[in-house]
C-alpha cells in the first residue's frame, strides 16, 4: 500500500497510550544530584557581591558553578548567521532580568540544592530598568544594554532591518486613502506540558552523555560544546522525544550548564525547571510595536505600505536579529504590494528574553496586516473577501526582497472559506485563480513589479 | 505504609507528606503520572484513586493508604489495550504524549461513571487537563468514540518491537 | 536536610480538635489543593502537619431548615445544593479539584500569590453562615465575617446556614478551568424576606456588599452601590477597573436571577 | 445585557524551512538481512510526529511496509546532522533527507535485485516489500531476500545516505533588503473564518468557530496534519484572546506563575473547529509536502480581531483581546481620525509621539 498519504498509525502512539514513552525526567540514574539555580531578583542591577563559599561549604553540595568556570561565558546562539554574542551563560558583573541565572548548584537533594541556593551571597546595586520599547529611544533612557538599547548589528553594522521596494512616495501620493494603525500582540509562554530538564552523566572516558528535551539535538550540541570549548565527539546528546516545544526548547537553557556542574562534582546531575521556573523565567514570545500607514486606491488596491516594527528583544537578543528579519520579508503577507519601505529595530528591555515561538517573526505581522486588511476593506466598504483576493499574491509576483513566486495559493484558501461559509463571491471572484496576472487582474501600478516564475 | 498500586499491594517508606506522584515515580517507578507542573494545574499526573481521578501532586501519600490506586499501566499494555488506549491510538489523540497518561485515566473515570459520548460533557469532566499541542478535538474524539462503544481496527500498526524514546527502549 | 514534619493524623473530630491545640506551627492539610504545592516548592515547610482526612469531619447534615457542612466535605459534595452555595461550588476550579479541595480550606484559604482564593467565602457570606473552630480559647462559633480575620489561626470544624428562601449566583466567564474567579458575586433572600449579597474577587477575602443590600429592590443602584463596599486592587486575573465596571453588572446579574428565583 | 455575534476573515502565507536557509538535515538508512530498514536521523519529535512522518516517506520511497521501518533520533553518536525541529522544517527539510537517504538505498536493492533476476535495474521497480520487472510482475524478488543476497551472497551491507541543505540567501543590500536567492524553501498558505460572541456588559469574547484552509502542498499523513492544524488553531485562540505573559505590558507586574493565572487554553474553551486541506504540492518538498506546523497559530488573532469588531463595532488591536480591553474600546467608542486621505485609527499608540525624535514615523495625507 502506499505510505505516503495514508492515515497510518503514531509510530508512537501505542507508547504514548501506554506510558511507556521515556522523556527525560524518566531517565533513572542511580546517584543523581539535583540542580538549582540562584536566579537574579533584580530587573537590572549590577553586581557588587557573590560569595558561593557559603554553599560550597554545605554538606551533601558537590559544585557550585559560577561564569568563572564557563570557558566561554558569552557565545551568540546565532554567530553562524552574523549574529554576535552577547548574553552570558551566567550573569558576570551584571544582571538585566529578573530571572537570570548568576549561580547554579549541585547537591544530594532537590530541597538541599534549594538550601545551598539560599546560603550563597548576593549584593546588588540597582539599576533603572526600561520594560517600555517605545520609550528606548528617548534620550533619557536607561541604558540596558551594552551594544545601547537596540540591535546595532544587522548587515553593513545598521540599527535596523530594512525593505524599499518600488516608490513609495508615488504610492501614497496617488493613493485615494491613506489606512493606518498600531498593532501590538502579547508576550505568551511556549508552557510545554514537560517543563525544561537536563540530565548529564560523566562517563569514564571523558565524555558526556547529556539527555536533553531539546527541540535541536545537533544545534544544542553545538552550543555545549562552543562554551565548553571542547569538540564534538566529547558529547552525546540522547533525545529525540520531547514533551512539547513550541520553539522554547531550541534555547538550550538547560544543558551547558548541567554539563559544567557534572565535570565540577563528578557525578550525574539533574535539572527540572519548576513550573514556576518555566512560567517566569523561561523565554518568552516577544512583544511586539508595529504600525502600518497603507496607501489604498478607492477601489480596493494596496499601493504601498510604510511599516515600523519594534520587536520587545527582551535583555538580550537571543534569536530576535532573525526574527525580525523573517517578519520583514513576509510583511506583505499574503498579498502583492509593488511599494514599500519598512524599518525594524530589535530594542532591549529588561524582560526575560524572547525566543523563537511557534511562527515566529511572523505570527505578529500577520496578525497585524490581517487585522488592517479587515479595517481598509471596511473604510472603504469592500467585501473582506473581494479585498483579499483582488490583492492575492499571484503567480509572478515579486515578494518584498524580489523573489518570485511561483506557487501562491492564497486564491484557493480564501475561496475555500467563502466556500465553507457560504459567503457568495460575484463570478470574477470565484473564477479566480493563482495564474499570472492579466487584464483587470494587471493594474498598472503592478506591471513593474512582475517577475519570470520560470527562472525561479 | 501500603498503597495497593495497579492491584500489586507494595510497601513504601516515603514520607508521610510526600506527594503520591513521587511516591509513584521515584520510590515505585511507576512513570506514567508526569510532573507536568506540581501545581494541581496541568493534570499531567492524575491517577485513579479507588477509581476517582485525583492530582498524585496534590495528595500527600498517607492519605491513600490503604486505597487502590491506579495509573495508566493499570488499564492496559502494549500487548492487550485498554479501549481508551486503542481509541487514542487510532484517533491521534497524543501528540507529543505528555499529557496522555493523565488524560487516559481521568477518560476512564469519566467512562466508568456511565459518561457519555456528549462533547460538552467530555470537556467539562477533563476540563482541568491541558494538552499543549492537539487542540483537544482528537481528544474529546477518542472518549466519545469509547463512550459510544466503537472498536478498532489496530491490525495496521506501527513498529512496535522499538519505542524510540529518550535513551532507548524500555 | 531539613527534618520531615510530624504528621498528625487524628481519627475523630475531638482528637483533631486537641491536636490542634492553640494552632502553633501546626499547619492544617485538609484536601491538599492550596498546601501541598507551597511545601512542593519550599515556601512553606511544616514543622507539624495536621491531616483531618480521618477526623470525621465531612459530610453535610440538616437540621431542620438548618445546614452544617463539616470541615472536610469537598467543593465537589457541594455541587448540588441550592444556589448560591452549589453553583458557586460548581464554578470552583475543575472536577478533579473541586473532588479534592474542602469547604475548610476554602474559608481558611488566604491571599493567594496572584489572585484571591476562596470562592466559596463569597457564596457563605451571603447565606449568613457561622463557622464552628478551635483554637486558643476553644472553640468558638461566630459570623463568617468576623471568622475571615482570624482564619489562618483556627481550625475550622464546620460552617452552618439558613437555608434560603432563594439563591442566586452570577460570576465573570471563566475562560479556564484553573483560574479562580476574578469577580462573583452571590445573593439571597432569607425566608425573612431581606436579601444579601457577597462579592469574591473585590480583595483578598470575601465581602459583604451592605450598601447594595440596601438598595437591593433597584438592581441598577444597588450595582453602583457595591462599589462602596469594596477595594478592588490589580492583579494576574483583573484589574480594579475592569473589576470596577463589571461588580455593578455581576449585581444586577445576580439580583435578576435572585428575582426569578423567588 | 446583550451577547452580539460577529464574524471575520483572515488569510496569510509562512515560509517552510528556516529564513534565508542554510539550515542542513541529514539521514542514513542500513537494510537488516531480512529487508527490515533502520533509519537514523536527528530530528527530535516534539509531538509534531516527525518519527511517523520520515518513517512513512521512507517506506513509500523503499517501496516497503511502514511496519518495517524502524526509526532512531535517539542520538547524536548514531544520527547525522538536523539543525532541528522548529521553522516548520521536520517534514520538509529533514523529511527531504531521509527521502534522499531512501532514494540511494533504494538504488542499491534494485542493484542487487537486477543481479538476481537479471534484468536491468531500470526495468525495475519497488512496492509493497518485492522487486519486480516493470510491465512483469510475476518476475520478482522480495526485498527481504534483496537483503539476505546482499548479505550473504555479495557481502555487502545496503545502505544510504541524504542530506538536504539550501544554500544560505545573503541580504546583497542591506538598503533594500534584496537578496541573492530565494529566502525559503516553500511558503505555504491558509485562509481562516473565526466566529464570536461578545458581551458588551463584560466584555468577555467567546470564540465559537474556527475555520481553516491550509495549502499543505502534499498531506503525507493527513491525520497529523489535521493535529497540527487543530493545535495550531487553539494556540491561536489562546494568542486571541486569553493569552499574556505581563498582563500589564509594559510593566512585568502580576505576571503568572501558575496554570490558574496564566490562561493557556483547556478543554471547556474549545471552540467548533473546522479544518479544510487543499493540496498545492510543492516541488521541493519531499512528495510535495510544505510544512504548515508553525502557521497553524498564525490566522486565527486577525480574524478574531475582524470578528470582534464585527460582533460589537470596535477594534482591539492589542493582543490577548481581553474582556478588560473589549470594554475599554467600547468606552472608548474611538472613531478614527480623519484629515484629507488619511484615516488614522491608532493616534495615541504611535511612536511618533515618543521616542524623543529618534525614530520618526510620518505619512503624509
Amino acid at each position: 500500500m502506499k505510505a505516503v498519504g495514508a492515515r497510518l498509525p503514531r509510530y508512537d502512539g501505542i507508547a504514548h497510550v501506554t506510558g511507556r514513552t521515556v522523556f527525560v525526567d524518566d531517565v533513572r540514574i542511580p546517584g543523581t544530584l539535583w540542580v538549582k539555580a540562584l536566579r537574579s531578583p533584580s530587573h537590572h542591577a549590577k553586581i557588587t557581591k557573590l560569595d558561593t563559599e557559603p554553599a560550597e561549604r554545605m554538606k551533601g553540595v558537590h559544585a557550585v558553578v559560577t561564569h568563572k568556570d564557563v570557558p566561554l561565558n558569552v557565545y551568540g546562539h546565532l554567530s553562524a548567521l552574523g549574529i554576535p554574542g552577547d548574553e552570558p551563560l551566567l550573569a558576570e558583573d551584571v544582571v538585566r532580568y529578573k530571572g537570570q541565572p548568576i549561580a547554579i548548584v549541585a547537591a544530594e537533594s532537590e530541597e538541599l540544592a534549594r538550601a545551598a541556593v539560599e546560603a550563597i551571597v548576593l549584593s546588588l546595586d540597582e539599576q533603572p530598568a526600561l520594560f517600555d520599547i517605545r520609550k528606548a529611544f528617548d534620550p533619557d533612557a536607561p541604558q540596558v544594554h551594552h551594544w545601547g538599547n537596540w540591535y546595532p548589528h544587522f548587515e553593513a553594522e545598521m540599527d535596523r532591518r530594512q525593505i524599499r521596494k518600488g516608490d513609495i512616495d508615488a504610492a501614497f501620493d496617488q493613493a485615494d486613502t491613506i489606512v493606518q494603525g498600531v498593532y501590538r500582540p502579547a508576550a505568551i509562554e511556549h508552557v510545554p506540558l514537560e517543563t525544561q530538564v537536563c540530565q548529564v552523566v560523566p562517563e569514564p572516558n571523558g565524555r558526556l552523555t547529556i539527555y536533553s528535551c531539546t527541540q535541536a539535538l545537533y544545534f544544542s550540541m553545538g552550543v555545549v560544546a562552543a562554551h565548553l570549548q571542547q569538540p564534538l565527539n566529547k558529547f552525546k546528546f540522547v533525545g529525540g522525544t520531547v514533551g512539547g516545544g513550541f520553539g522554547g526548547k531550541v534555547d538550550t537553557a538547560t544543558e551547558t550548564m548541567c554539563c559544567l556542574l557534572a565535570l565540577k562534582s563528578g557525578k550525574p546531575v539533574k535539572w527540572r525547571w519548576t513550573r514556576e521556573e518555566e512560567f517566569l523565567c523561561s523565554s518568552t514570545r516577544a512583544p511586539w510595536h508595529m504600525e502600518i500607514a497603507d496607501a489604498v486606491s478607492k477601489d480596493g488596491w494596496i499601493l504601498g505600505r510604510k511599516m515600523l516594527t519594534l520587536h520587545d528583544s527582551g535583555a538580550y537578543c537571543r534569536f530576535s536579529p532573525y526574527g525580525l528579519t523573517k517578519h520583514s520579508f513576509h510583511h506583505t503577507g499574503a498579498y502583492t504590494i509593488p511599494n514599500l519601505s519598512f524599518d525594524g529595530y530589535v530594542v532591549f528591555t529588561n524582560r526575560v528574553p524572547t525566543t523563537a515561538m511557534r511562527g515566529f517573526g511572523v505570527t505578529s505581522v500577520s496578525f497585524a496586516t490581517e487585522t488592517h486588511l479587515s479595517r481598509i476593506a471596511e473604510v472603504l466598504g469592500i467585501d473582506p473577501f473581494e479585498l483579499r483576493l483582488k490583492n492575492a499574491n499571484r503567480i509572478g509576483d515579486t515578494s518584498p526582497n524580489g523573489v518570485v513566486y511561483t506557487d501562491p495559493s492564497t486564491v484557493p484558501t480564501i475561496q475555500a472559506i467563502a466556500d465553507s461559509l457560504g459567503h457568495e463571491l460575484p463570478g470574477e471572484y470565484r473564477a479566480m485563480t493563482p495564474a499570472q496576472r492579466e487584464g483587470q487582474w494587471l493594474p498598472d501600478h503592478l506591471v513593474s513589479q512582475l517577475g519570470n516564475p520560470e527562472e525561479h | 505504609m501500603n498503597l495497593t498500586v495497579n492491584g500489586v499491594e507494595r510497601e513504601v517508606e516515603s514520607a508521610p507528606l510526600t506527594p503520591l506522584l513521587f511516591v509513584l515515580r521515584d520510590e515505585l517507578e511507576i512513570e506514567s503520572p508526569k510532573a507536568g507542573c506540581q501545581q494541581g494545574g496541568c493534570g499531567a499526573c492524575t491517577v485513579l484513586v479507588d477509581g476517582e481521578p485525583r492530582r498524585s501532586c496534590l495528595t500527600p501519600v498517607v492519605t491513600v493508604e490503604g486505597s487502590q490506586i491506579t495509573t495508566v499501566e493499570g488499564l492496559g499494555s502494549a500487548e492487550s489495550l485498554a479501549p481508551l488506549q486503542e481509541a487514542f491510538t487510532h484517533h491521534y489523540a497524543a501528540q507529543c504524549g505528555f499529557c496522555t497518561t493523565g488524560m487516559i485515566v481521568a477518560a476512564h473515570a469519566y467512562i466508568e461513571h456511565g459518561g457519555g459520548e456528549d462533547r460538552e460533557q467530555i470537556q467539562h469532566a477533563l476540563g482541568g487537563h491541558v494538552c499543549r499541542c492537539t487542540g483537544y478535538v482528537k481528544i474529546v474524539d477518542a472518549i466519545a468514540a469509547v463512550a459510544r462503544g466503537d472498536s478498532f481496527d489496530l491490525t495496521l500498526t506501527a513498529p512496535s518491537h522499538d519505542m524510540t524514546n529518550v535513551g532507548g527502549a524500555k | 536536610m531539613t527534618a520531615a514534619p510530624e504528621v498528625l493524623l487524628p481519627a475523630s473530630a475531638d482528637e483533631a480538635v486537641s491536636l490542634f491545640g492553640d494552632g502553633t506551627s501546626v499547619t492544617v492539610v485538609g484536601g491538599g489543593t492550596i498546601v501541598m504545592p507551597e511545601i512542593t516548592y519550599g515556601r512553606l515547610t511544616p514543622t507539624k502537619a495536621l491531616l483531618l482526612h480521618r477526623a470525621g469531619l465531612d459530610g453535610v447534615s440538616r437540621s431542620g431548615s438548618t445546614v452544617t457542612v463539616g470541615a472536610t466535605t469537598t467543593v465537589a459534595a457541594l455541587v448540588g445544593e441550592a444556589a448560591p452555595l452549589g453553583p458557586c461550588a460548581a464554578n470552583v476550579a475543575d472536577l478533579e479539584i473541586r473532588a479534592q479541595g474542602t469547604v475548610g480550606g476554602n474559608l481558611c484559604a488566604g491571599e493567594g500569590p496572584e489572585a484571591p482564593r476562596g470562592d466559596l467565602q463569597g457564596a457563605l457570606l451571603a447565606l449568613g453562615a457561622t463557622v464552628r473552630s478551635a483554637g486558643a480559647g476553644g472553640i468558638t462559633t461566630e459570623p463568617l465575617e468576623e471568622f475571615l480575620p482570624k482564619r489562618s489561626s483556627r481550625l475550622v470544624l464546620d460552617v452552618s446556614f439558613e437555608e434560603p428562601a432563594a439563591g442566586a449566583f452570577a460570576a465573570l466567564d471563566r475562560p479556564h478551568a484553573h483560574t479562580y474567579t476574578a469577580l462573583a458575586v452571590s445573593a439571597v433572600r432569607t425566608k425573612e424576606g431581606a436579601v444579601r449579597l457577597a462579592a469574591t474577587g473585590v480583595g483578598w477575602w470575601g465581602t459583604r456588599l451592605p450598601s447594595a443590600e440596601a438598595l437591593a429592590g433597584d438592581h441598577e443602584a444597588a450595582g453602583k452601590a457595591a462599589l462602596n463596599d469594596v477595594n478592588l486592587h490589580d492583579d494576574a486575573l483583573a484589574s480594579a477597573w475592569y473589576r470596577e465596571r463589571t461588580l455593578p453588572v455581576l449585581v444586577r446579574r445576580a439580583l435578576a436571577q435572585l428575582e426569578e428565583a423567588s | 445585557m446583550a451577547t452580539h455575534k460577529g464574524r471575520g476573515v483572515s488569510a496569510i502565507e509562512y515560509p517552510t524551512g528556516m529564513n534565508q536557509n542554510g539550515d542542513p538535515s541529514q539521514a542514513w538508512i542500513k537494510i537488516k538481512p531480512d529487508g527490515r530498514v533502520d533509519v537514523f536521523a536527528g530530528t527530535s519529535d516534539i509531538g509534531n510526529g516527525s518519527k511517523t512522518i520520515q518513517s512513512q516517506i521512507v517506506a513509500e520511497t523503499l517501496g516497503v511496509p511502514y511496519d518495517w521501518v524502524t526509526y532512531d533520533n535517539s542520538n547524536t553518536d548514531s544520527s547525522p546532522v538536523c539543525t532541528g525541529t522548529f521553522a516548520s522544517r521536520a517534514t520538509f527539510v529533514a523529511g527531504m533527507a531521509v527521502k534522499k537517504a531512501a532514494e540511494k538505498a533504494r538504488e542499491r536493492i534494485l542493484e542487487i535485485a537486477s543481479k538476481e533476476l537479471e534484468i536491468d535495474p531500470a526495468d525495475l521497480d519497488v512496492a509493497d516489500g518485492e522487486v519486480f520487472a516493470k510491465g512483469s510482475p510475476q518476475k520478482k524478488i522480495s526485498v527481504a531476500d534483496v537483503a539476505a543476497a546482499a548479505t550473504w551472497t555479495y557481502g555487502e551491507l545496503i545502505t544510504g545516505t541524504g542530506a538536504q541543505l539550501k544554500p544560505y540567501a545573503e541580504i546583497v543590500d542591506p538598503e533594500t533588503g534584496r537578496v541573492d536567492l530565494p529566502p525559503h524553501s516553500a511558503i505555504s498558505y491558509a485562509a481562516c473564518a473565526a466566529e464570536v460572541e461578545v458581551d458588551d456588559e463584560t466584555g468577555q469574547v467567546t470564540v465559537t468557530r474556527l475555520v481553516s484552509c491550509f495549502d499543505v502542498g502534499r498531506a503525507i499523513n493527513p491525520t497529523l496534519v489535521e493535529g497540527q492544524i487543530e493545535g495550531g488553531a487553539v494556540q491561536g485562540l489562546g494568542l486571541g484572546v486569553l493569552e499574556n505573559c505581563y498582563p500589564y505590558y509594559p510593566s512585568v507586574e502580576h505576571r503568572g506563575a501558575q496554570f490558574g493565572s496564566y490562561l493557556a487554553p483547556g478543554m471547556e474553551d474549545l471552540p467548533k473547529l473546522e479544518t479544510l486541506i487543499i493540496e498545492n504540492p510543492s516541488a521541493d518538498g519531499p512528495y510535495g509536502a510544505k510544512g504548515i506546523g508553525e502557521m497553524a497559530n498564525n490566522p486565527q488573532p486577525p480574524a478574531i480581531a475582524a470578528a470582534v469588531y464585527d460582533a460589537v463595532g470596535v477594534w482591539v488591536t492589542e493582543l490577548p483581546i481581553t474582556p478588560e480591553r473589549v470594554l475599554r474600546a467600547l468606552e472608548a467608542k474611538a472613531e478614527p481620525r480623519r484629515e484629507g486621505k488619511l484615516v488614522s485609527f491608532d493616534e495615541e499608540l504611535s511612536v511618533n509621539a515618543i521616542g524623543g525624535g529618534a525614530l520618526r514615523f510620518e505619512v503624509s495625507a
